[in-house]
């Protein structure tokens, strides 16, 4: 692959066109150090955030009061579970208050980290909602009122990972952020509806529970679209080994696409036509299977990021020329 | 201190002997590389390590040249990169040529995509225009470790922080040059106020450019190749005489930053579409 | 890199991140990615040169062109060996090897200790400089008496031993080069006398 | 010449160094001449870091250097090139050979004066027509019938000479045969430099020559380190004395030394040979029997070194004191004779061979850096006892327990019966002294910190081992004790015992005596036995009580003029560029304004100028010897002979005395060479270079075939020398972590070798194994008839010491040597190389 450097321009007497050349093949830019902690993260607070949007969905229902209830302690436990495990994954784990030292706008891990901050807040005060609402008022207006927010927050703790994993040098978290963020954030409400399909289905709302079948079925069409123009982007860019080979395509294949989205697909199907036992069993495998592959996608989009910033013909190959956009001091 | 044989004039600054500068706060400083004057003798390496008490990485033996340091890194702030070119040439132009030889270094970079990156604060712009990584803050999040551009932030594995090079923060607080640029032997490294670096680097360029050097060129300068997709200027900049990749360099980086825009609003269009589709399914009716 | 604190309390904490809290700053308008972020540290920052309680010219140890140094110290230990911007020669600048005189000078290889290799000893005894010292003079001595030649057969004027050797001299300082010269070929008559200049 | 003034060389000549990553500092220099517009050429074996940052890269052949240098000065002196204004006048261009000379190009490769049974030349034939003239060098003395009557004739008459040059026997036209046959064709097929590149170097240095232009030399041990060294380095001086840049700004030879003050060692020299100030150390086989005979032969009749006696006598006296006397020849009969060649080389070979018992090694590292490591390390087993002294565990110190006899199952170590003794050393900044940097700068340093725990400076061990040798011998009454005895040994000490430099920097400077008043130049040092000076040549470095200029540390400003007079004390009497008379023309005019340094003041009726003149001050331009009168010393040479040392006071082209392998630099190959001399069949090395083939020490034959390759050793500027100092630094140990060999690409291929691959590397004394880098910085080179001969490298710092570790390269070399100076020839053998490791490797 040859590219010529349009912007800005080389002396005349340098070798225009890149022809791979690398130093000693060694790496340009640097891999995170984010591991399956920040995978964990991503999912558990993608899902609890998505949580929160239905839940606020259910409130405005007539009889959604479980739903409600059981979304709300989801997206409690997803944002008190998510960063005790992120935590874990910083060097000086002791420092992690200083997570809110600033309010850093550039910086979506800052964002991320405020807005994991009123969410968790907001989260635990619908919780409230959640545990005492049958029996005091107080508790049932106040989570009504952070419902709201606590929603709004949701839908960003959804998507908002995959601007921070998007805003790096590594080339193939950066190279399409808008795909990027809507395969996020739909994984992120599939991955919710199912786990609150499976809730409603132990909790005897079978009626419910196939509403957020449809949904969660809905969403991973969307990651679907969203994840082939991700690829589009990746084989455009010549990234696709990264995603192709070693365990990201092992998680990205088997796990995403065939766990994620062909193992429910196939599992409703059978189970709407064959009804009865495996009418049951089938849509809480086919839930399971939509949020086990969804964290596979997106651990496998990680560990792609992570293994492309140390291919340095990736890093030359998607810097030959500047992307569009003005200077911002 | 003893007698008057050492030191700067009173109320003097070391650094306008060494460098013909005064280091004041509220100016920018930074480095211009000047490859083509750079022997390769890494005593930047060695005087930064030394100054900054920073630990060997012992690589071993790479085989690429005599390039054993490999890399930027936490432990590492001043890297000589090599690389055989041309070495069977007898007639050369004027100064380094066909065994390309660069001391790379954080670019300290305008916007900095690394200080852009960090959520505590730790990353910073002084007083200088440097930006540093303020080690009582860092947690060790790493996620200016793959913001940056030019794989310059590393953690370091035994006290879990982010480190590169401070441009020698606590020696320009006391009108010291930073301890890679006082060492060089041949001034390939050069310290100085940015502007003023950027005066003499294009000079520089015309320079060598009538002696023969036509491939000479800046890296990092406003509109000049490094500086590129947001990224205004870098800080520590470069004269170079062949393709960036050949010195490890990216040509047209991006400020990762900008990014972040997109995503957002993509993610959250999808997350309100789907919402809608959830009230058209009826989700939470019983 | 600097050494690790003693572990703090959570209240100190507290008071720590709440003094040095960005936030506020960032109210008050200072910018976020400059004064508003400075921490403490950074505020108190200065080069540990300037606690040097002592401050002495060098010469670099290694080649010979000459680079002149100046050795920071503080408490009797050096704290740092840089290039002195006042000489000709080097200006303030030196070579890696020039660069690296603070750490030749605190090496974790350097002894500090005589240490002794008794015949077909398989390690090193410490010993004590005076007992050394005096072992030495023994064995110099001794080997001399063995072997010293006033006068070659033919009557020849030799006063010479062959069986002392010395090497080395080119890293040692003109004075002591000069008292080995003295005493080894003016006072003990020795004639293997070489350094480096031939290597 | 000071290495500040290469910034105002016009062309800068670097070979037989890889400066830019052996002196980077002094290449800094280089630099700034390259920003002023000079032309940068290296020549070497490799491509380093120095050739890329040349303007010209004359690749030569490692161990052809005299072939590459002799055809530039063919080039010069057959295109008509050379400097007329300068040459005739300032060189022995003119001077007319005796008439039984012959050069190599007559007599198959040998000079005449060849004795075939001694292996050696007699100089009887090299000398000028009817006058024997003595060597400038240490040793005046030369083995020739009557020699000290015969040289008495340089007071009657200036030696014969024709200045038309149209003499057949005058130096010109003997050197324009000699050189004849280095013709750029001969060049290329010599050394593999392409005779187009060959010439671009030639016409540089001619375009960088005259009045207003001057070129430098810098060379290092490139040069020395061959069997015919001396003349390598001869060859550039003839082409820099030819051109005109000698004495002069920016111009000149540069000698990069390699050791912090190898310079003042040599000067003060811990050698065999040299008594300090470059007095020759009696020789018990040489007329040196008492000390009126010593002095009759070893005085010049003319130039500078008349003043010998001076020198010597005030050396005997700083030695003994008032135990110098007139009864034991002021001390002469005390010294001890040298019976032939001490030097390291013959070394290795008496502690192999029983001869040395016990050895001293001070901030040395000879197991790595000794030619022959094995025979090295053989030597230290057989010793009684050893003493080494330095800052960490050398691989010296250490080879009883890690070296290649125990490693290689030889030995083991309680076989070993050596007794080692290890004694930390204390660093420059630990203790006060003074170092003679490598363009003759004495710089003193402080002590600042105290070493660590039991390290001592060599002061102090010298110091307090002559004490307690003397208080062992203070009642004996033997002959052979009277030195140790009568050595003047009172040096005060500080509360820890340790010795005051700057009283033993007084003693070396030189005081009167009895009254130790300190003398202020070496002027004022006298025969009489009034004076001591424990090395005449610094004498002025301490000129009045309280001062010792070697702390003076005021540079120039950038006003100039930058001769920097008052930054450090350069011997003699604190002259920057030596023979700087050659700066003026014979009217003693500067030879052009951008190139002052001294000039006559008609006026003042003295030489001026920026630098401390290096000639009687107020000798006129104009002034001739009167003949009638005898004239002794500097009285005998013109107001127009700048090189006072030489007899003759011009530079010595030819030389008379004092060389062992002819009076003209000639190539010769290595001893160890695959390729065959092309000037003389039949004759491949040096003749006159000493060599000491036994058992321990096999030489291969020239183009033996089990050894196709050329070796040759280099240094990195990530280490030093011997390596101790920096492979026990981390962070220079992990610039260059382990030992390796460059491998040039095409022999790499041939083998299926690739970079950091093991390979095996062999001599007759031995093989190492180690990884390769593989490379096109190494070419190979089309020598006769184009068969391509490859040539490997080794950075010979590695051992099994300190951090940064690998396999010995001394291993391989060889000890043979230089028969001038004893240095060996490490620089050019021949090798066999293969892909693997070494079979015998335990563990």
């Amino acid at each position: 692959m040859s590219v010529t450097i349009r912007h800005p321009a080389l002396p005349p007497g340098v070798q225009q066109e890149w022809r791979g050349e690398t130093y000693h093949g060694r790496p340009v830019t640097k891999a995170s150090s984010f591991d399956w902690k920040v995978s964990f993260y991503i999912v558990t607070l993608g899902i609890a955030g998505a949580a929160q949007v239905i839940a606020a969905l259910a409130r405005t229902q007539h009889g959604g009061a479980g739903l409600a209830r059981r979304a709300r302690l989801l997206a409690l436990g997803g944002s008190i579970v998510g960063p005790l495990v992120l935590i874990r994954h910083l060097k000086t784990p002791r420092r992690w208050y200083n997570m809110l030292r600033i309010l850093r706008p550039t910086s979506p891990m800052s964002l991320g980290s405020w807005l994991l901050a009123g969410f968790g807040g907001l989260s635990g005060l619908t919780a409230l909602g959640a545990v005492f609402g049958r029996r005091s008022r107080l508790a049932r207006r106040v989570a009504d009122a952070a419902q709201g927010p606590a929603a709004v927050a949701g839908a960003g703790m959804g998507i908002y990972t995959a601007g921070l994993l998007a805003s790096t040098s590594s080339p193939v978290w950066a190279a399409a952020p808008a795909p990027l963020a809507a395969q996020f954030g739909a994984a992120s409400m599939a991955g919710a509806a199912s786990a609150l399909a499976l809730a409603q289905r132990a909790a005897g709302e079978t009626a419910s529970a196939r509403r957020l079948e449809t949904l969660a079925m809905l969403a991973t069409g969307v990651e679907l679209l969203a994840s082939r123009a991700t690829e589009r982007a990746w084989a455009a860019k010549g990234l696709e080994r990264s995603i192709t080979s070693g365990a990201p395509a092992v998680l990205n294949t088997l796990g995403g696409k065939a766990v994620g989205v062909a193992l429910p697909i196939a599992a409703h199907g059978i189970g709407r036509a064959a009804g009865g036992r495996a009418g049951a069993l089938l849509p809480e495998l086919a839930s399971l299977a939509v949020i086990l592959g969804g964290a596979a996608m997106r651990h496998a989009v990680l560990l792609a990021g992570n293994d492309s910033a140390c291919r340095p013909e990736h890093v030359f190959r998607t810097t030959q020329a500047a992307r569009p956009g003005g200077v911002r001091r | 201190m003893d007698g008057g044989l050492v030191g700067p004039a009173p109320g003097g600054q070391e650094a306008e002997l060494t460098a013909g500068t005064r280091i004041e706060p509220g100016r920018s400083y930074g480095f211009f590389t000047d490859t083509t004057l750079c022997i390769g003798c890494k005593a930047c390496e060695v005087a930064c390590k030394e100054w900054n008490n920073l630990p060997a990485d012992n690589l071993g033996l790479t085989g690429h040249s005599y390039d054993n340091t490999g890399r930027l890194g936490a432990h590492t702030w001043r890297h000589v990169t090599f690389l055989e070119t041309g070495t069977r040439a007898t007639e050369m132009p004027p100064y380094q040529s066909n065994w390309l030889m660069m001391s790379d270094v954080c670019k300290h970079c305008d916007p900095a995509p690394c200080l852009e990156a960090c959520p505590t604060g730790a990353l910073f712009r002084t007083e200088f225009d440097t930006v540093v990584v303020q080690q009582d803050i860092c947690n060790g999040c790493g996620y200016c470790v793959p913001a940056c551009p030019f794989g310059v932030v590393e953690l370091a594995p035994e006290d879990g922080k982010a480190h590169k090079c401070t441009l020698c923060y606590d020696r320009l607080k006391g009108g010291l040059e930073p301890a890679c640029a006082k060492a060089c032997p041949t001034d390939s490294i050069q310290f100085g106020v940015v502007e003023e670096l950027v005066e003499r680097a294009e000079a520089r360029v015309g320079t060598l450019r009538e002696q023969g050097q036509a491939d000479a060129y800046l890296y990092g300068t406003p509109g000049a190749p490094g500086a590129t997709g947001g990224l205004r200027r870098l800080n520590a900049f470069f004269l170079l005489t062949d393709r960036p990749e050949r010195y490890n360099l990216p040509p047209a980086p991006s400020r990762p930053a900008r990014n972040a825009r997109p995503a957002f609003l993509s993610g959250l269009a999808t997350m309100a579409g789907l919402a809608l589709a959830a009230v058209a399914i009826g989700v939470g009716r019983r | 890199m600097p050494g690790r604190r003693p572990r703090r309390t959570i209240p100190d904490r507290a008071a720590h991140f709440l003094r040095d809290w960005s936030v506020p700053r960032q109210l008050r308008g200072l910018p976020e990615k400059g004064r508003a972020a400075e921490s403490e540290q950074s505020r108190s920052l200065r080069p540990r040169l300037e606690g040097a309680d002592r401050v002495g010219t060098s010469i670099c140890p290694y080649c010979a062109v000459g680079c002149a140094q100046l050795i920071y110290a503080r408490d009797g230990r050096p704290i740092a060996v840089e290039g002195d911007p006042k000489s000709p020669i080097n200006q303030g600048t030196l070579c890696p090897k020039g660069a690296a005189t603070f750490g030749l000078m605190v090496s974790p290889e350097r002894i500090d200790r005589c240490l002794h290799r008794a015949p077909g000893a398989t390690g090193w005894r410490e010993v004590e400089l005076d007992w050394a010292m005096e072992r030495i003079a023994q064995l110099t001595k001794r080997t001399r008496d063995e072997s010293f030649v006033t006068r070659l057969p033919d009557g020849t004027r030799v006063n010479h031993t062959l069986a002392i050797g010395s090497m080395g001299g080119a890293t040692l300082d003109n004075e002591e080069n000069y008292l080995i010269k003295k005493l080894f070929s003016a006072g003990l008559g020795m004639v293997f006398i070489e350094n480096q200049a031939r290597v | 010449m000071p290495q500040w003034d290469l910034a105002r060389s016009d062309c800068i000549l670097v070979m037989g160094s890889n400066m830019a990553e052996n002196h980077p500092i002094a290449f800094r220099f280089a630099v700034q001449a390259k920003q002023r517009g000079a032309t940068i050429i290296h020549a070497d074996p490799r491509f380093t870091r120095t050739s890329a940052l040349a303007d010209i890269y004359a690749p030569v052949r490692a161990g052809s250097d005299i072939a590459f240098l002799g055809g530039l000065i063919r080039h010069v002196l057959e295109n008509d090139h050379w400097f007329r204004d300068y040459a005739l006048p300032y060189t022995n261009l003119s001077a007319i050979i005796g008439p039984d000379y012959k050069g190599p190009e007559e007599l198959a490769g040998y000079f005449s004066g060849w004795n075939e049974e001694g292996r050696r030349y007699s100089p009887e034939s090299w000398q000028y027509d009817g006058v024997v003239v003595p060597s400038s060098l240490a040793e005046a003395y030369v083995e020739i019938e009557g020699f000290a009557e015969a040289m008495q004739r340089l007071h009657e008459a200036p030696v014969p000479q024709d200045p038309t040059l149209q003499h057949p026997r005058c130096v010109y036209q003997v050197m324009r045969r000699h050189y004849a046959r280095y013709t750029p064709e001969m060049v290329e097929r010599v050394t593999g430099c392409p005779r187009d590149v060959f010439l671009k170097v030639a016409e540089a240095l001619v375009r960088n020559s005259g009045r207003e232009r001057t070129g430098a030399i810098c060379y290092a041990v490139g040069w020395n380190h061959h069997t015919k060294g001396a003349q390598v380095i001869r060859a550039g001086a003839i082409l820099m004395a030819l051109l005109g840049n000698v004495g002069r700004p920016g111009g000149g030879l540069l000698a990069l030394r390699g050791h912090t003050s190898i310079q003042g060692s040599t000067d003060i020299a811990t050698l065999y040979d040299l008594l300090p100030g470059y007095l020759p150390q009696p020789h018990a086989f040489r007329p040196h029997d008492t000390l009126e005979r010593y002095l009759e032969v070893e005085t010049n009749p003319t130039g500078w070194w008349n003043n010998f006696p001076d020198y010597y006598v005030s050396l005997l006296r700083a030695f003994y004191g008032a135990r110098a006397t007139p009864a034991n020849g002021m001390g002469h009969d005390l010294l001890p004779r040298i019976t032939g060649n001490h030097s390291q080389l013959p070394m290795t070979v008496a502690m192999d061979t029983g001869v040395i018992k016990g050895l001293f090694v001070m901030g040395q590292n000879p197991v790595v850096g000794g030619s022959n490591s094995r025979l090295v390390q053989r030597g230290l087993a057989r010793l009684e006892w050893l003493v080494v002294r330095d800052v960490a565990e050398t691989d010296t110190a250490t080879f009883w327990r890690d070296g290649h006899l125990v490693r290689d199952g030889e030995l083991r170590p309680e076989d070993i019966q050596t007794e080692v003794f290890l004694m930390p050393a204390a660093l420059s900044g630990e203790k006060a002294g003074s170092f003679t940097n490598t363009h003759r700068l004495l710089q003193w340093h402080e002590k600042v910190v105290d070493a660590p725990g039991d390290s001592r400076s060599e002061l102090w061990f010298t110091c307090h081992l002559g004490r307690r040798l003397q208080a062992m011998h203070a009642d004996s009454a033997r002959e052979e004790d009277a030195a140790i005895r009568a050595l003047d040994w009172d040096y005060p000490v500080d509360a820890e015992g340790e010795p005051d430099a700057e009283a033993v920097l007084r003693e070396i400077n030189g005081y009167t005596w009895p009254e130790r008043a300190p003398v202020s130049a070496f002027k004022d040092l006298k025969r009489d036995g009034s004076t001591a000076s424990g090395c005449w040549i610094y004498a002025g470095v301490c000129p009045e009580p309280g001062r010792n200029r070697a702390r003076e540390r005021k540079a120039d400003g950038p006003g100039g003029p930058g001769t920097h007079l008052s930054w450090g004390y350069a011997w003699p009497d604190n002259r920057r560029t030596l023979n700087n008379r050659a700066s003026a023309d014979p009217q003693g005019r500067p030879w052009s304004d951008r190139k002052r340094l001294v000039w006559w003041d008609e006026a003042a009726g003295r030489w001026v100028g920026t630098d401390a003149v290096d000639f009687v001050p107020t000798k006129r331009p104009d002034y001739e010897p009167d003949w009638s009168r005898r004239p002794a010393g500097m009285d005998a040479l013109s107001g127009t002979q700048p090189f006072i040392m030489i007899p003759d006071g011009v530079a010595a082209l030819f030389v008379p005395s004092g060389l062992k392998d002819g009076p003209l630099p000639e190539h010769y190959e290595p001893t160890e060479t695959p390729v065959k001399n092309a000037f003389h069949p039949g004759l491949d090395g040096s003749p006159a270079a000493p060599r000491w083939v036994y058992d321990h020490n096999p030489i291969a034959p020239p183009g033996d075939p089990r050894f196709p390759h050329v070796l040759t050793t280099f240094r990195l500027t990530e280490h030093h020398s011997g390596g101790t100092p920096t492979r026990i630094v981390p962070t220079t140990a992990e610039l260059q972590p382990e030992g390796f060999c460059e491998i040039p690409t095409e022999l790499a291929a041939a083998l299926g070798i690739h970079s950091t691959d093991w390979v095996v590397l062999s001599t007759p004394r031995g093989e190492i194994e180690t990884r390769a880098l593989v490379t096109e910085r190494l070419r190979p080179f089309a020598v006769e008839g184009g068969r391509p001969v490859h040539q490997l490298a080794l950075p010979w710092h590695y051992g099994w010491a300190g951090l940064a570790t690998g396999d010995i390269a001394n291993v391989l070399t060889a000890v043979v040597g230089d028969p001038n100076t004893g240095m060996h020839e490490n620089k050019a053998l021949a090798c066999a190389l293969r892909p693997g490791r070494l079979a015998r490797r335990r563990g």
